[in-house]
């Protein structure tokens, strides 16, 4: 998994390239969300552009960031899931616990 | 192949008989396999996307609650179809097995932010047939 | 403390009553709560270590299983104790319980390299008697 | 959790500090071994002479990288584990997998 974070206006923006699922992909995103969090950043847009699919260990840990920042006064939001990845999203039940962007600048300026 | 909806046995093809390590790499390059196989029958991308997925689903099940991620232990995984284009799916572990009727929903609001839990209750939702055999260490389970 | 051991009903102290959130950074503070109360009451640390580390599994698999790691849960750790030295700890979780009963044993041969399901059996060998009530969702678990 | 990785001719020593425990612990030394394994290095020496205590999570992680190194040739092995580690090791019936040591010249020598 390719995983890429920029800062935009105190926003922590990660690109995420490949699916989504147990193993590496997960662990990696696991260790980036931890360490960001860590560092006090909770305002994170999840850009899932480049994700073909997320399995269920993805979504548990979507969902698990997006408690704990909210907790925080932070969020995880996403941007440009693939119809697929809505398609899952919604199977388990959890699409609508997260807002949805179609442009990384709105899904930034929604936090403000 | 003996579709247990219909009643009717049918020719069956088998496309493919994998045997992988349990260790989430092998979980993750079987279900790109069995991807790339439907996609040289020209199944619909759609189709190949929720398989896809129930593969990933059933074999990680395997390797971590069957295998206990012991990668000395092996998980099989294969692929049948029948010329109206049904897709057989079995998965099978050398562990204890499991009681699928006593799993929690979770899609239950109380529930909905539980970081695990959602594998099987997303495979029914993406297959068409589910069946859980010999105490729950094999699962087979069809797309129409 | 009704000692369903010896059938005495004895004097009861409520050492500790913790909620914590349902993650893991919880589990860890609240396990070193109850090691920190009992080197107060001068436990020895052989009975401190024990009984910390079966706590620290306690609350691990309330917060994992029982909670499913969603901070906006809660999970209950209550630690009692009576004059001749017993300690009674009870760890409660709003999750769906299991049936310990059917757990395989992690200390089987083909077992030892899994990387999970040692928890409720480490429990067991750690405390001098273990209880699940309710379903599986309460643990009450003794050392004398 | 404190973790420190040094080479010594061609051996991985982790030393660790703190109790090995889910969580931050957990999730921090997988991330270690992962890293390593990953680039290739599947000999390794894990200090636990600081480490307290280790929960079945601990176990369960230095079990799965024990299988994995081994299958590639290495090895983790256990360098002056405090008496309780040893006792719950046994415990769950796995002290028997590892190779324990009371000095770290000795362990690293043991992999030539
Ligand atoms: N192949 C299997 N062998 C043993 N137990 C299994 C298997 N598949 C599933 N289970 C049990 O069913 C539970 C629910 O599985 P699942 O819905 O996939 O969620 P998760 O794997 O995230 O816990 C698992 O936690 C496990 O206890
Ligand atoms: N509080 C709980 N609520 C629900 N299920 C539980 C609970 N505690 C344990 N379990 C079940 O028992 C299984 C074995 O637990 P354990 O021996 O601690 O191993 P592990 O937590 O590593 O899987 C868990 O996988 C889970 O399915």
């Amino acid at each position: 998994m390719d995983i890429n974070v920029r800062k935009r206006s105190q926003i922590q923006v990660i690109q995420l390239r490949g699916p989504l699922r147990l193993g590496l992909a997960v662990d990696e995103l696991r260790q980036t969300l931890e360490d960001l969090t860590a560092g006090g950043d909770t305002r994170i847009v999840l850009n899932l552009a480049e994700v073909p699919m997320v399995d269920s260990s993805g979504i548990g840990l979507i969902v698990r960031y997006l408690a704990s920042t909210k907790q925080r006064g932070g969020s995880v939001k996403l941007l440009q899931p693939s119809k697929f990845a809505i398609q899952t999203l919604r199977l388990v039940g959890v699409l609508n616990l997260f807002e949805i962007f179609d442009q990384e600048d709105v899904a930034v300026d929604s936090f403000v | 192949m003996n579709d247990q909806r219909t009643g009717r046995d049918v020719d069956v093809l088998e496309l493919l008989d994998l045997r992988i390590p349990a260790e989430s790499a092998g979980v993750a390059e079987a279900a790109d396999k069995v991807t790339e196989t439907l996609t040289r029958l020209s199944v619909p991308e759609e189709k190949r996307l929720v398989i896809g997925l129930a593969v990933q689903e059933a074999l990680a099940n395997a390797v971590v609650h069957g295998c206990g991620n012991d990668p000395s232990k092996e998980v099989r995984c294969q692929v049948k179809t029948n010329p109206i284009g049904l897709v057989l799916i079995i998965v099978t572990d050398p562990g204890p097995g499991f009681t699928s009727e006593l799993l929690p929903d979770p899609s239950q609001q109380e529930s909905l932010q539980m970081d695990h839990g959602r594998g099987v209750y997303l495979i029914r939702q993406l297959m068409d047939e589910v069946q859980f055999v010999n105490g729950g260490n094999e699962i087979r389970m069809w797309k129409y």
